[in-house]
């Protein structure tokens, strides 16, 4: 069958600088590069490359370059290089598309178009470096009353809370989706900052036991790795009815990539494809959620918080309200800008809606039917900076989990194509000499840069707005203005235009 | 477009002053008018007020309502309401006394009142949420209409106009009571109208604030899942709401509300003994979204007493003072001074620290 | 007059004794008496010297001011005449006596010249030993001179490629019928012998000798050759006497047990005068080497001051070039061989009882010491991957385990 | 003593250590000009085999078995712990080679031995080594 594909980048070396120490070689899991002994020079097999600039880095002399293909089909308005790139390869694959990381498409970033206050004369702005600046929450139900002993002293009747240094948590991935490493640098990281990481459908490898206490598991469709130890071990459950990136799409992990360790953790045959299917088949509504919640929180005596984690769909408002009176704890809503290790590209690029504006309209109605106070809410679907986080808080969410971000801090260059299962950066991968790629010693450090560094931007950013704890600005949409927004869109978000 | 308070967020500085006998001895409000007159400085003439407690014995068993019209209209719509769902034992003018430095005044109206026990009874509320509620319903719907006192044995006496003048507008001298406090305000823009000048009252509940809270809106829409309606984005007036509802609706004391509006900073927290380590944890995981930041000085009155309060990093200044059972409360000490030269005990309440006043005999809580 | 300690001999053994003493004792008064007038230099660089690829001053093993630094009181050009055990008491060629607490012997060996015939009636002959031999026989040769060495072991090949080209001609003439017959096998030695032939060195193996007459040298083979200058390799004798004579216990070499201390009391010898045990081949031998000379001395130093050493594993080794050629050998040449060739190197291992015990290796000599040390650790070869490092060394060859000590620790 | 060590866990085998080696001991400036057509002979080498790779440089042994072999009296243990190479007077006869259990020595284009001295005698002044290594296979502390 004949290929009409043409490659996505060109690789240019500028020999003036290559040395021939073939690093790019030794580092290139795609193959792209190697060595002729002959004529000693670098060949490039361009078809292959997928940019994730894994030689760029290590290239000691800076000699390699790695540029957009230049060449294009005869695109017009209509039909753009990638529409005709799809069809050319579903015509010689007659298959779905299958796509990694949050979807490239051009829609609207409503965090983008969203500004921040802050205090001139009137109220005093606050140095985070002079005062305490707080960006402690607790994730939780809030009970509707308060109880007394007959002392009259109050008594704790919260139900568990998940303490966060910062309102910022790893996002659900999954042990097989990405690596040990990359499970390791993630688990240890959110133990450091006192925060926490997500299993994710991947079971839980027996080494990252002792992160528990730092640890949210989740519960999936395919149940896959799901068992008592695992859920005593765990500061909180989750359970993942949608996923942002393919909402109301099951998961499938190709059996290559499912190893000894990766089997043993999910508690499935090593080799086989570990299938999540679309629904749980034991929820078919609301009523039969809550009963898994409950279940979930009878087999772990009610210690621990259960989070039911939804992608963002189009009634995601009344879901979330659903939800909240489900008995669950925290609502996860993961909006389609979300990562994915892989998906179907046509449902990545075109279901789903965004997260700015699900949380904004899921905020809202969890008020006006006053229940905000029974569950937390945790957005998800690409918080990219410190910005997106201050930016969603105010929009209403309690906390945030960041996914891609931090897999970027790990070293992901986004080349999306994690699905391949080669990624030379040891992330989305299960080869070994692939995996030892990313030391944790190395990779749990920049992560814990990473939320340190926002952290501190956060603080900043409060302490401009003259506020000195998180929780003060959770819900408090004053302290954003929109740009470039139609009356519609600042209606949603609940904000006004920037100069009113 | 005319600036009204309800329609844009206004921020303001302002001078508070309050005086307190515990003993219940009456003195008239000539002396916080004298006290407030002193900060003149703090105020720029666009809203004064004043709350005054034990000032009608003769009704002290029913509601005082003072309410503003803008146009006769309004009134009769009001009127009717009230009708309706109260038994009036009088209806009059508010007296006031023509003064060339007030001008543009309201009607200005005064109605002893009690619920109507059928309407009570069928609204299965208790007789102050049924009141407050009325209160809520007149201030949003009935255009023109705004009750800005509602307490019993109290009133709410304010208007555009700088503190000193609205206290001889509404002939303070002329009334005896056991607490007052008063209200000097700096809006940094302008407000169209009376019922925006403080102090801010809900019942027996009255507020006199100064400063702009940076957590307003995370206050605002966390207490208005409760039935309130902040009607008019003043700061007063969220604290006002803020505080009933922890007071009267979850029970909180006036204490542990001061934990959670200015709630002691986590790291100090730590530092507490573990019992109260426990307490203030609760507090502040439970009620988070009720943490007010930015600056302010507020005086928070109830029919028992009165509780004064900075924010936790102390933004504002507030002075306090004894003299024998009276108490004062101040933005500067010269107010205090003013009516009080030989004031002992000053003290400068340090950041969320509540300093709480209480009837001699009176219960300790609102 | 007294020294704690008093070495004899200034060779690298003595320098290995003092390190060795001041590990242990830092201020004990030491005196070092040497025959010859310099400070220790290292002997094996005479034909380096020759060569011009070093200097007198870069030939000092050790800087000048190492003696005083470590309070070495030196008397050079001064021969020890005689040991009184009894004593304790050093006789000295000037006739005075030093008393010492603790001796070392170390001197060295001397050059073995068989009688020849006539050999009185060469005029230009010389050993090629010392610093002194290499500097008259520097003097003795001219552009046209034409050498005559007797003996191909290592001290004649390396004296004539140390002359190579600053005279007319050389010939090695050897009984053996090989070159270095004492550290190679003949296909090996062929190499080295071609290497030599290439460089335009004359050869003559199998023959020696029979007489000299002035400045022909009659071979038995009946061939003759004449020569200007005549130099005797043809090998070294342990340097013994003053043990002997004091009624010490010699063997192929002055006997000690592992701590160097020889049969008499306070009295240690270390060096090409001793003979030490090859656990190559479980046999004594006389190890007339560097490494070993040091290492030695420096056990005995140690022991000398009261602490404790042992030196029990010497092996055999050497490492050597003859015009850019290298050989690297070590151990015993017995047991199951296993012989690499590949283009330019020439390797054999030799196996005995699943223990690696030696080997030759001629030309790419990377890494030999992980061979080496196989044979001194007499590493069990089951116990590491053998096969894998037959043509390149590496410690591939061991397990991830031990890898992780030998390069994850301090050693 | 502060000295090198790898770890063969993390060893990517990319090799980058020993160019990097090569360009701190080159005297240049720039790698490339240092490096570009030349054969380079560092002092660190990995080796690679069905999977497992590691580096390996001189141990800096505490009882360095080089030094007591060297005939020329070359190789030193410094102070500071440090085996050094004094390379003028170094003639090439490779005893340290024989020597060395770890193949640690090797030689440079001359022939001449040639070891690693944690960059601490060339302008690198940290070992580069370890600098360069982008995968922290390579530390530079202290053991015991």
């Amino acid at each position: 069958m004949p290929n009409y594909i043409l490659p996505d980048f060109e690789v240019e070396r500028r020999d003036d600088r290559c040395i021939r120490c073939r690093v790019c070689e030794r580092q290139c899991a795609n193959e792209v590069h190697s060595y002729d002994e002959e004529n000693d020079v670098m060949l490039a097999d361009e078809l292959k490359c997928v940019g994730c600039h894994r030689c760029v880095a290590l290239c000691p002399t800076r000699a390699l370059k790695i540029v957009k293909y230049s060449g294009t089909f005869r695109e017009n308005a209509n039909w753009s290089n990638q529409s005709i790139l799809e069809i050319y390869k579903q015509a010689e694959s007659g298959g779905v598309l299958l796509s990694s990381m949050g979807t490239p498409n051009p829609y609207p970033v409503y965090f983008d178009k969203i500004l921040i206050n802050a205090s001139q004369v009137t109220n005093p702005s606050i140095d985070p470096l002079r005062e305490p600046m707080e960006t402690r929450v607790f994730l939780g139900k809030r009970p509707q009353n308060i109880e007394r002993d007959e002392t009259g002293k109050l008594n704790n009747n919260l139900p568990p809370q998940l303490e966060l240094s910062v309102p910022i948590m790893f996002s659900a991935m999954s042990y097989g989706s990405i690596s040990y490493n990359a499970h390791e640098s993630l688990a240890r990281a959110a133990t450091e900052l006192g925060i926490y990481y997500n299993t994710g459908e991947g079971g839980l490898h027996e080494d990252f036991y002792k992160y528990g206490p730092n640890t949210i598991v989740q519960v999936a469709s395919g149940r896959f790795g799901v068992h008592k130890g695992y859920l005593d071990v765990a500061a909180a459950i989750e359970i993942k009815m949608g996923q942002g990136a393919k909402p109301g799409i099951g998961g499938h992990l190709p059996g290559e990539k499912i190893t000894e360790d990766v089997s043993r953790a999910r508690m499935i045959p090593v080799g086989t494809d570990a299938i999540s299917p679309a629904p749980h088949h034991d929820i078919y509504s609301i009523e039969d959620l809550r009963q898994l919640v409950y279940s979930l929180k009878e087999a772990t005596e009610y210690k621990k918080p259960v989070i039911v984690k939804v992608a963002a769909v189009h009634n995601i408002a009344a879901i979330a309200s659903g939800i909240a009176r489900s008995g669950a704890d925290i609502i996860a809503i993961d909006g389609f800008r979300g990562g994915t290790g892989a998906a179907p590209t046509r449902i990545r690029d075109n279901v789903g809606i965004p997260i700015e504006l699900a949380l904004a309209s899921v905020d809202k109605r969890l008020r006006d039917e006053g229940i905000r106070g029974n569950v937390s809410l945790v957005v998800a679907g690409s918080i990219r900076n410190s910005a997106d986080v201050v930016k969603a808080i105010a929009l209403g969410a309690d906390a945030c989990y960041i996914g891609t971000a931090a897999l970027i801090a790990l070293g992901c260059h986004l080349c999306r194509t994690c699905h391949l299962g080669k990624c030379n950066w040891g992330i989305a991968t299960q080869r070994p000499d692939l995996v030892k790629r990313l030391n944790p010693e190395i990779g749990y450090k920049r992560l814990v840069n990473l939320v340190t560094a926002w952290q501190h931007e956060i603080k900043e950013l409060l302490g401009g707005m003259g506020i000195n704890s998180i929780e003060a600005l959770r819900g408090n949409r004053l302290m954003l203005r929109g740009v470039g927004l139609n009356e519609k869109e600042l209606e949603i978000l609940g904000i006004k235009h920037a100069g009113e | 477009m005319k600036l009204v308070e309800g329609r844009v967020r206004i921020p303001s500085g302002c001078a508070i002053s309050g005086i307190i006998s515990r003993d219940r001895r009456k003195f008239t409000g000539e002396r916080i008018v004298e006290s407030m007159k002193v900060m003149r400085e703090r105020s720029n003439g666009l809203g004064g007020g004043f709350a005054a407690y034990g000032i009608y014995p003769k009704y002290k068993d029913s509601y005082a309502l003072h309410i503003f019209y803008n146009d006769s209209n309004a009134k009769r719509e009001c009127e009717a309401f009230l009708n309706e769902h109260f038994e009036i034992d009088e209806a009059s003018e508010l007296p006031t006394r023509k003064i060339p430095e007030i001008t543009d005044e309201p009607l200005i109206w005064r109605y002893f009142a009690l619920p109507r026990p059928s309407r009570l009874a069928a609204s299965q509320l208790d007789e102050r949420e049924y009141t407050a509620r009325c209160v809520f319903a007149i201030n949003a719907r009935i255009d023109g209409a705004y009750v800005f006192s509602s307490g019993k044995n109290m009133g709410v006496f304010k208007a555009v106009g700088y503190p000193e003048d609205v206290g001889r507008f509404y002939m303070l001298d002329e009334y005896e009571g056991y607490m007052f406090i008063g209200h000097g305000r700096y809006p940094t823009n302008t407000p169209g109208w009376w019922g925006g000048a403080h102090p801010f009252s809900l019942l027996d509940f009255a507020v006199v604030h100064n400063g702009e809270i940076s957590s307003y809106d995370a206050n605002r829409r966390f207490i208005e899942m409760f039935g309130y309606r902040c009607a008019l984005m003043t700061d007063t007036e969220v604290i006002t709401y803020i505080l009933d509802y922890l007071i009267r609706h979850v029970g909180l004391t006036l204490e542990e509300s001061a934990s959670v509006i200015a709630a002691p900073f986590w790291s100090s927290i730590a530092k507490k003994p573990p019992e109260e380590r426990e307490r203030l944890t609760y507090l502040r995981t439970m009620f988070p979204s009720l943490l007010v930041t930015g600056p302010f000085s507020i005086i928070f009155c109830f029919e028992g007493g009165m509780m004064a309060l900075n924010d936790r990093l102390k933004l504002r200044s507030m002075v306090t003072a004894e003299k024998g059972d009276m108490v004062y409360v101040a933005s500067e000490e010269c107010a205090i001074r003013a009516v009080e030269p030989d004031a002992e005990n000053l003290r400068y309440p340090s950041g969320g620290e509540p300093v709480i006043v209480t009837l001699n005999g009176g219960k300790d809580n609102a | 007059m007294i020294s704690k300690y008093v070495i004899i001999g200034g060779g690298v053994a003595s320098t290995g004794c003092i390190e060795g003493i001041r590990k242990v004792d830092p201020s004990g008064g030491i005196t070092l008496i040497t025959a010859e007038p310099y400070l220790t230099y290292c002997r094996p660089l005479i034909s380096y010297l020759l060569e011009g690829k070093t200097t007198l001053e870069k030939m000092l093993y050790r800087p000048e001011s190492f003696y005083e630094k470590n309070g070495v009181r030196v008397m050079l050009a001064t021969k020890s005449e005689r040991i009184d055990p009894e004593r304790k008491t050093v006789m000295l060629s000037d006739g005075t006596s030093i008393g010492y607490e603790k001796l070392l012997c170390a001197t060295g060996s001397v050059p073995f010249v068989p009688p020849f015939e006539g050999l009185d009636t060469v005029k230009s002959k010389f050993s090629f030993l010392t610093l002194d031999d290499a500097l008259e026989l520097e003097r003795a040769i001219t552009p046209e001179s034409r050498v005559f060495i007797v003996g191909a072991g290592l001290i004649g090949l390396k004296c004539a490629e140390g002359i190579h080209g600053r005279v007319g001609s050389i010939t090695v003439c050897d009984l053996a019928p090989q070159v270095l017959a004492s550290i190679l096998d003949s296909d090996s030695a062929n190499i080295v012998e071609e290497t030599l032939q290439s460089h335009g060195i004359n050869l003559i193996l199998g023959d020696t000798v029979a007489k000299f007459e002035e400045n022909v040298a009659i071979l038995q083979s009946g061939a003759s050759v004449e020569f200007d200058v005549l130099v005797l390799a043809v090998g070294v004798r342990p340097n013994v006497a003053l043990v002997r004579d004091a009624g010490g216990k010699i063997g192929r070499g002055i006997i000690v047990d592992d701590t160097m201390l020889t049969s008499l009391p306070d009295v240690y010898a270390a060096g090409d005068c001793t003979e030490s045990f090859d656990i190559t081949s479980s046999s004594s031998r006389v190890l007339a080497i560097l490494p070993n000379a040091y290492m030695q001395g420096e056990c005995a130093g140690i022991n000398m001051a009261e602490g404790y050493s042992s030196y029990a594993n010497a092996v055999p080794m050497n490492s050597v070039g003859f015009f850019g050629l290298h050989i690297a050998t070590a151990g015993t040449y017995t047991g199951e061989l296993h012989e690499i060739r590949t283009p330019g190197c020439l390797k054999k291992l030799y196996v005995n009882e699943g223990r690696l015990v030696g080997f030759i290796i001629i030309g790419d000599t990377t890494r030999a010491g992980i061979y080496t040390s196989l044979i001194r650790n007499k590493t069990p070869l089951d116990e590491i991957d053998f096969e894998l490092i037959k043509n390149y060394p590496s410690l591939m060859a061991f397990s991830g385990n031990s890898r992780l000590k030998m390069l994850g620790g301090v050693v | 003593m502060k000295r090198v060590y790898v770890n063969e866990k993390w060893c990517l085998g990319c090799r980058l250590c020993e160019y990097n080696c090569a360009f701190a001991n080159s005297g240049e400036k720039d790698m490339v000009k240092a490096l570009k057509g030349k054969k380079i002979y560092p002092r660190i080498r990995v080796d690679e085999h069905d999977g497992i790779t590691f580096a390996v440089s001189c141990r800096h042994c505490e009882d360095p078995i080089c030094v007591k072999s060297c005939i020329a009296g070359a190789l030193s243990k410094e102070g500071d712990g440090m085996v050094k190479l004094d390379r003028t007077k170094c003639v090439g006869c490779l005893t340290c080679v024989l020597v060395c259990p770890y193949g640690a020595v090797v030689q440079d284009e001359r022939g001449a031995a040639l070891k690693c001295e944690l960059c601490l005698t060339n302008t690198a002044g940290y070992p580069a080594c370890v600098k360069g290594c982008p995968n922290a296979a390579i530390v530079y502390e202290e053991r015991d």
